[in-house]
């Protein structure tokens, strides 16, 4: 009787127990030191400079290093001081604009680069200042709606600035060249050293990625990183406890647009030219998802978020590697789904001979099977085309697969645990079918596809993000 | 002890990978007042959730009037019988107190006027009340709106998690005189409380939960009496 | 164990994939005469159907080709978005893919300026179906070709033939913002003003739906509404409320509204073949490329698209005629010395020194009380 | 030290405080109790800024607080915690004190940034001084318990990370909303030797509202209950406790059951 | 005043369809907290069942039964499909993520947003649809108070709208389900704890925002014709702001919030410059959003300590 334990507390009893709860892999990777990760990644990056001439890939390099811009200032004002700021992309565009503007003949000016960075980058600062006075007196949703309305009063604001006429002028007066953007910008120029290559942006950006990680990184775990996380938990208590809030979260919104309007004076040098359509909400969505992906409020996230969400889309354009995705998911979902090997065995040979049996049935029924030519893309078209009856009307036949695997799926997440052991291999089926006949054909739209399905799955899986810590929220 | 009503055998619940219940045997008889006592994120409030079926159980049975309902979900248990009392009572703030009401007969469909009889004659100043907000109630109004809306759904047990929390004593002691009432009137309960004193002066039973088990058990009496126990809980 | 064997199979299987990349990555038995029509084009996105009818079109153009020259040639699709950061990205993977001999695309007028000099500096040929911004073919971009009339040839053309023919005397303008329509309404204004007759421009977002209330400020006495949609069911929605509202007006559409969708009487569309419904030399393409991409209807994206993959692919057949399979700089020299009888636009083609048609020109129509189109000028 | 002259506050026609005067001297603790609703909290919300009263003055020393800012508030010298305690949850134990130096400490965005010597010095100290505060309350909140998320404290821990947050802002006046609530005895008479210990170890002067009466009993140098916004007494622990009117709006008629 | 009375028809019937948007945003908003952003989506796929119901009940010229028929079933399939659509979209992308972090569903809302885009695109191709209704609905049918005319299909637009919005309210306020939504938007928890279906209600929740954005993407679709795979992420925002500058969470907020929009809307249009339209449009609305933070009808937040 006298060890209860009543009294002791119970925490500390069940420290050890959640220690050993921890997976090995996690344990190991907490184990490498932060600066030997991050080192890692700068390295690849430097050695990729040295030894690729590949312009295509050095190109998706550089938009790369623009992302983890965008989403380092966006995770500070997003992840760490909490403002949901949906107008954010538009300090890109400004600081873009802004270049161009002064490096073009659209004004006639052709500013030095060294000038003309630095003002509109503080220009964008200003404007971030200014925009996040009125945001002050808002919270929430509503500091987020708001936000998106400055960003697209930035866009509408270019796109009729083409065409602005006074009571006293007879001709209008065109500034911002509207929907027809401006081509023909300067490209960098330090002192006589003309960026004309795409490595020359690359080094420029490798640099200006580290020395934004070193001073982002810094700031986040000491005194202003602190209050921006205060603010984001609770910001009245923040206010309380002598964080001045007002002039916190303007350090945030300000900073997040100052990295911004940077990036986007360095994306029209590069670039060349500027179209507003690049500065819109599809971009911002994608910044979004980058820094949610790769969880909200850690650096490491951001980065991992801006890696997935440029190196992914780019990777998905090849048939091939969309194939290769697709399978392995299949499978490994089969696998999850199925716990004992043994049964997943059983489930790829059903699948196999679903598919058999397709081809039996179809033709017994008289379909007119297409042509290989037509159909096969890819390597697992040439692996799969002996054994996947695929009848003339792909198209048609298609659209059904689709629908069909989406309600066989729908039965599947409320069926009885005997019926989805039956539904899983026709799911399978369905599924290959369906990509082989027209996903892996349309690759663009499929591209799209997987990357929505992604993102609905990741968040399912892990909600706070690959990087993010599991949080709790308190409304 | 009477006819059981509920019954917990060998409950096992864990949160994520942490255990935290574990093997919890726990028992209320027809008509019973039992209390169930613990310190701090001891699981008291998970055994309340367990109960309710809101977390399910990874392993062992529950047990409510005759029927098994460990499979059951919340909706299924509350038509069973089951009603609750929650931990600061939880009032839809931003709704009229008949609102709240109706709400506690959710189960039962529209609610039965009788029932509202019953709770207004139980609580008078709830009929002058009733289209008031139950946000803009004082607190001990809004504790009586709790219980009232607990009896909604005709309950044959009523659980009560923390029924003293951050009450003025005098609220506290109405508190209880309602509880000891509710039971007199022959409602069987079961309290969770953290004020050991209080709780087992008025209840015919208790349980003490420490890390998610079940360390002591025994007659209100005998648990009053017990040493250690007195050292942890009970002050002085 | 268990965890083993689940990485195991793991291992497995992702072994199983490798595998099958390794065995593509082994390059098809070549042919006789080969090369990649690069297509860019806005395959995903808010217009994506623009872009989609084009890859459709370029493909049967290609299939089509090969059939009669029993050549191999391929195409790969670009998705751009209608983006030009996106399309600059792909520029340089086209350029390296050593196999491109030719691009059908970009769509856009503003992706040709992010795009047109690097692909000019690699001797690779821009055939873009729909970029009709006039400066395009100022001598800038030497590889730039297009198989269709400018917009300095369209608006102008629009607004002569409306004071002159129609006798307008006064127009009210809808200029969509986007780099097509802008463009277009440009010209079209700057005509206008040379011609002395009134004409009042509402410039509208791309992103703008109800129409009503543009079309509530359009004056009284306006005889034609110029409009420069990219989708002629909004052609056809203004169409229809200067109707409800009881409006004189008559909409006359860009080649942009030269769909079926745009169909109520008495209306006005330019277009750059002399009879886009039932234009026998196209019907063929057309039914391919409905079986293709099981589309119901098509739009003018599509068919110039067709005629841009044809150039390409039949340049390409004639640089292998002479030896140089899948060398860029011969097909770009072919191209230039296309000579087409009849395209399915319906018309011939040639190309002048800087890419665009010769001898371009527009044709309008009139839709008739029961949806057909007749042809008037 | 703190004196509360006049303050009333009205939310629309409803009076929460009415005329109340508080005066606190320094290193004196003060206990606000009265039943639920009876303007207590509304009380600390008015000393600490988040509500501004309809009229009345709050002093700290010599200086006006009516009109600042909560923070400047605090950097003033008061501090509180909360009765539903709002930690930063997901903020680790350590941080959330050390957050709570904001308005002590100096470096700005750009030392801290190049991580200058002055910045890193700074940030030493606030790390030891969180640190000190936290082995305050023994061994609760130590050890690997620094990195741990707030969320992941225990009820009592939470109210004890508060108290230790406060504390770190360098207060003269602490205030206190039910420290006690949702512990058990034993935990409750710990936190009634530790509000005991604050002032005799940090010289503060201590406002705090408790319904538990043994903390009250065990704590207050003098106690001021509160009705409907209205002081209906003041004076020793025995004087209050005793009060008609206090027993009858709050303690109730068996309050020695309560005991 | 002819010319504002036409402007204000103009606005009143474009809101009236923003409004509808509106409400399916603000319910999921009440009850879960979250951006439901994939609602623009949901609204094109109602629009191309709607589309598709037509076509099917006899080819645009000519109807082989009769319009007043044919209308029904085309606002019915629609709304009965987006409604089912809802569900499962609830089911897969936001039960799971009930828990977790309010900005997790919206990444998830995203995702579903581009699937549901470009499967749209995949299975409807990208030819863009035309509601040709002109034969049987005729143009000039309506009705005239001197200068100002008033069409049929937008009067029946606004009758329409305004006959949902009475029916949501009435179901929000008066029945078992509604009050149990407010509940659970309340305290989710207390709402379990009273034996609440909690599951149920969101369901039902999602069927009737979703079908609201169906009705409302038929609405769009006679009104203004053209039906594409795009066409849903301009409304949706739309809808989104209406339903903010209304006040988030309340349904009397999302319909005036909806019609204030369309009638802005309108008359920058009608009376600025079109080519500003949009700007000044925004500049309104933060002009309105500074000086009421939560809207027209939003709670104002409590501070609470």
């Amino acid at each position: 009787m006298s060890n209860l334990g009543i009294g002791t507390d119970e925490w500390v009893a069940q420290h050890e127990e959640r220690l050993a709860s921890q997976s090995p892999l996690k344990k190991l990777f907490a184990r490498i030191p932060l600066w030997a990760k991050w080192g890692s990644f700068f390295l690849i990056a430097f050695l990729f400079g040295m030894l690729s001439d590949n312009q295509y890939l050095l190109r998706v390099g550089v938009n790369l290093a623009l992302f983890i811009m965008l989403s380092y200032g966006l995770n500070i004002v997003v992840g760490y001081a909490g403002i949901l700021d949906l107008g954010y992309v538009a300090f890109y565009g400004f600081g873009a604009y802004g270049y161009a503007l002064l490096s073009s003949e659209q004004l006639g000016q052709h500013w030095p680069t060294y000038v003309t960075v630095p003002f509109i980058t503080i220009l964008t600062a200003i404007l971030g200042y200014l925009i996040s006075l009125p945001s002050r007196r808002l919270f929430g949703d509503y500091l987020a709606i708001v936000t998106l309305f400055f960003g697209q009063v930035f866009v509408q604001l270019v796109l009729a600035s083409d065409n602005i006429t006074f009571p006293w002028a007879d001709d209008y007066v065109d500034i911002t060249a509207g929907s027809n953007g401006i081509p023909g910008l300067d490209t960098f120029n330090l002192f006589g050293y003309i960026f004309d290559d795409i490595k020359d942006y690359y080094w420029l950006l490798m640099v200006i990625v580290l020395v934004l990680t070193v001073a982002i990184h810094r700031v986040s775990a000491t005194r202003i990183g602190r209050a921006w996380r205060t603010v984001r938990e609770d910001a009245l208590v923040s206010e309380v406890m002598g964080v001045s809030v007002k002039r916190v979260k303007t350090l945030a919104f300000v900073a997040g647009a100052t990295i911004a309007g940077f990036a986007g004076t360095i994306f029209a040098g590069m670039q060349t030219s500027v179209f507003i359509n690049g500065f819109d909400l599809p971009l911002m969505v994608m910044i979004y998802a980058a820094i949610i992906l790769g969880g909200s409020g850690s650096l490491a996230g951001a980065l991992i978020g801006a890696i997935i969400m440029t190196i992914l889309p780019e990777l998905l354009r090849v048939p091939n590697y969309g194939a290769i995705l697709f399978f392995v998911a299949l499978l490994l979902t089969f696998f999850v789904l199925s716990k004992k090997f043994s049964r997943f065995l059983i489930y790829v040979v059903s699948i196999i001979l679903i598919g058999f049996a397709f081809q039996l049935a179809m033709k017994a029924i008289g379909v007119t099977q297409a042509n290989a030519e037509d159909w096969v893309v890819g390597f697992t078209g040439d692996l799969l085309k002996n054994w996947l009856f695929v009848p003339e009307n792909r198209i048609l036949w298609g659209n059904f697969a689709f629908i069909l695997l989406l309600s066989l799926i729908a039965f599947f997440s409320i069926a009885k645990p005997i019926w989805k052991h039956v539904l899983l291999p026709f799911i399978g089926f369905t599924a290959i079918f369906l990509w082989e006949v027209r996903l892996i054909a349309d690759v663009s739209t499929t591209r799209q596809l997987i990357i929505g399905a992604m993102l609905v799955v990741l968040m399912i899986l892990r909600p706070q993000g690959l990087f993010g810590q599991t949080r709790v929220e308190i409304l | 002890m009477s006819e059981s009503l509920l019954k917990m055998e060998n409950v096992d619940t864990f949160y994520g990978s942490i255990h935290i219940l574990q093997k919890v045997n726990l028992e209320v008889g027809v008509g019973e007042l039992v209390c169930l006592l613990g310190g701090n994120a001891c699981g008291k409030s998970t055994t309340l959730k367990t109960i309710l079926g809101i977390v399910k159980p990874k392993a062992g049975t529950i047990t409510f009037a005759g029927e098994d309902v460990t499979k059951v979900g919340t909706p299924g248990r509350v038509k069973l019988g089951m009603a609750v009392v929650p931990e600061n009572r939880r009032l839809f703030a931003p709704m009229t107190v008949l609102e709240n009401l109706k709400l506690g007969a959710y189960v039962r469909g529209e609610a039965d006027p009788a029932d509202l009889e019953r709770v207004f004659e139980l609580f008078p100043k709830l009929r002058d009340r009733q289209s008031q907000l139950a946000g803009t109630l004082s607190g001990g109004e809004q504790q009586m709106v709790a219980v009232g809306r607990a009896l909604m759904s005709r309950p044959k047990l009523i659980l009560m998690d923390e029924p003293s929390m951050g009450l003025a004593p005098k609220f506290v002691e109405q508190s209880f005189e309602m509880i000891s009432n509710l039971h007199k009137s022959g409602v069987s309960m079961l309290v969770v409380e953290q004020n050991a004193n209080m709780a087992l002066a008025i209840a015919d039973r208790g349980y003490v939960l420490q890390t998610g088990r079940v360390v002591l058990t025994g007659s209100a009496k005998e648990l009053s009496g017990h040493e250690e126990l007195r050292k942890a809980y009970l002050g002085r | 164990m268990k965890l083993f064997s689940k990485l195991s199979a793991i291992v497995a299987s992702s072994a199983l994939a490798l595998t099958g990349l390794v065995a593509i990555a082994t390059p098809a038995k070549a042919a006789d005469c080969t090369g990649t029509v690069a297509i860019m084009a806005p395959l995903t996105g808010g217009v994506a159907f623009i872009g989609k009818e084009q890859s459709g079109f370029a493909q049967v153009a290609i299939a089509d080709v090969n059939a009669k020259n029993g050549s191999k040639i391929e195409f790969k699709e670009y998705d751009t978005q209608l983006d030009a950061a996106q399309a600059a990205t792909q520029a340089p993977n086209i350029v390296a893919n050593k196999s491109v001999i030719g691009v059908v695309g970009p769509a856009g007028s503003q992706e040709v300026l992010a795009v047109g000099g690097l692909f000019g500096a690699n001797d690779i040929a821009v055939v873009s179906p729909s970029a009709t911004r006039t400066n395009l073919t100022a001598g800038t971009y030497p590889s730039f070709f297009r198989p269709i009339p400018n917009d300095g040839l369209q608006g102008p053309g629009n607004a002569r033939y409306m004071v002159q023919t129609l006798k307008a005397k006064e127009v009210a303008v809808i200029e969509e913002k986007t780099a097509y329509g802008t463009g277009l309404a440009k010209e079209f204004l700057a005509e206008m003003k040379k011609l002395k007759v009134k004409a009042t421009n509402f410039a509208v977002n791309e992103k703008n739906a109800d129409y009503a209330a543009v079309v509530t400020r359009i004056s009284k006495t306006a005889d034609f509404v110029f409009v420069t949609f990219q989708d002629a069911a909004k052609s056809q929605q203004v169409a229809q409320e200067l109707i409800k509202q009881k409006k004189k007006a008559v909409v006359f559409g860009s080649d942009g509204s030269d769909q079926p969708t745009f169909k109520t009487p008495g209306t006005y569309v330019s277009g750059f073949a002399p009879d886009v419904s039932g234009l026998a030399v196209a019907a063929s393409a057309v039914a391919a490329y409905k079986a293709k991409t099981g589309a119901t209807s098509i739009t003018t994206f599509g068919p110039p698209a067709y005629v841009a993959a044809q150039v390409i692919a039949e340049a390409a057949v004639r640089a292998c005629a002479a030896g140089k399979t899948g060398d860029r700089a011969t097909v770009l020299a072919e191209i230039k010395k296309t000579k087409i009888k009849k395209t399915i636009l319906g018309g011939p083609l040639e190309f002048t020194a800087t890419g665009d048609v010769k001898g371009g020109r527009f044709y309008i129509f009139q839709t008739q009380k029961d949806g057909s189109r007749k042809s008037i000028g | 030290m703190l004196k509360l002259s006049n303050i009333s506050m009205e939310f629309g026609a409803l009076k929460t405080l009415n005329d109340l005067s508080i005066e606190l001297k320094e290193k004196e603790i003060v206990s606000v109790i009265g039943p639920n609703g009876a303007g207590k909290t509304t009380l600390f919300n008015v000393i600490t800024g988040l509500y501004k009263p309809t009229s009345g003055s709050v002093k700290l020393g010599s200086q006006e607080m009516l009109g600042l800012s909560p923070a400047e508030i605090n950097r003033a010298g008061i501090a509180r915690t909360f009765q539903n305690v709002r930690l930063f949850l997901n903020m680790s134990v350590l941080e959330n004190v050390m957050s709570a130096t904001f308005g002590r400490t100096r470096s700005g965005l750009f030392s801290s940034a190049l991580g200058l010597k002055r910045s890193r010095k700074e940030e030493a100290e606030v790390k030891e001084k969180a640190q000190e505060l936290l082995k305050f309350f023994g061994t609760r909140l130590t050890g690997y318990r620094w990195d741990q998320p707030a969320f992941s404290l225990s009820y009592a821990n939470r109210r004890r990370l508060e108290i230790a947050r406060a504390l770190a802002t360098d207060p003269k006046v602490l205030l206190l909303d039910e420290p006690a609530a949702g512990m058990n005895p034993k935990e409750t008479q710990e936190i009634t030797e530790i509000v005991g210990s604050l002032r005799a170890e940090r010289g503060l002067t201590i406002l705090i509202i408790e319904h538990d009466m043994h903390v009250v009993e065990g704590v207050s140098d003098r106690v001021v209950a509160l009705d409907y916004g209205v002081k209906i007494a003041e004076g020793d622990f025995d004087h209050v406790a005793t009060h008609p009117d206090v027993v009858e709006a709050y303690l109730g008629k068996g309050s020695t059951a309560t005991k | 005043m002819d010319y504002l009375g036409q402007q204000l028809i103009n606005g009143l019937t474009l809101g009236g369809v923003y409004a509808l948007i509106a409400l399916g945003y603000t319910l999921v908003y009440g009850v879960l907290q979250i951006l439901n952003f994939a609602h623009g989506d949901v609204y094109m796929i109602g629009a191309f069942l709607g589309f598709f119901a037509m076509t099917w009940l006899g080819g645009p010229l000519a109807p082989t039964v009769p319009v007043a028929l044919m209308l029904l079933v085309m606002f019915l399939i629609a709304m009965m499909g987006t409604g089912l659509l809802g569900i499962v979209i609830e089911r897969f992308a936001y039960r799971p993520l009930r828990n977790s972090t309010r900005i997790a569903p919206l990444i998830s809302a995203l995702g579903v947003s581009i699937l549901l885009q470009n499967g749209a695109l995949l299975i409807f191709s990208p030819s863009i649809r035309s509601y040709d209704t002109s034969s049987y609905i005729p143009s000039t049918l309506g009705f005239s108070v001197g200068e100002l005319t008033i069409d049929s299909v937008r009067l029946g637009v606004l009758v329409l709208s305004a006959v949902l919005m009475i029916l949501l309210t009435k179901w929000v306020n008066g029945t078992q389900v509604g009050r149990a939504m407010r509940a659970i938007a309340y305290d989710k928890d207390a709402a379990v704890m009273m034996g609440i279906d909690v599951d149920r209600v969101i369901r039902w929740t999602f069927f009737v925002g979703a079908a609201l954005a169906g009705a409302a993407g038929v609405m769009n679709g006679l009104l203004l014709r053209g039906v594409s795979s795009g066409m849903g992420l301009i409304p949706g925002l739309k809808g989104f702001t209406a339903a903010v500058i209304g006040g988030i969470g309340s349904v009397p907020g999302a319909m005036l919030g909806g019609l204030l929009l369309g009638v802005i809307e309108s008359l920058a249009q009608g009376y600025l410059s079109t080519n500003f339209a949009d700007t000044i449009t925004f500049i309104l609305l933060i002009t309105f959003m500074l000086f009421r933070p939560n809207g027209i009808l939003g709670r104002p937040m409590m501070v609470k300590v």
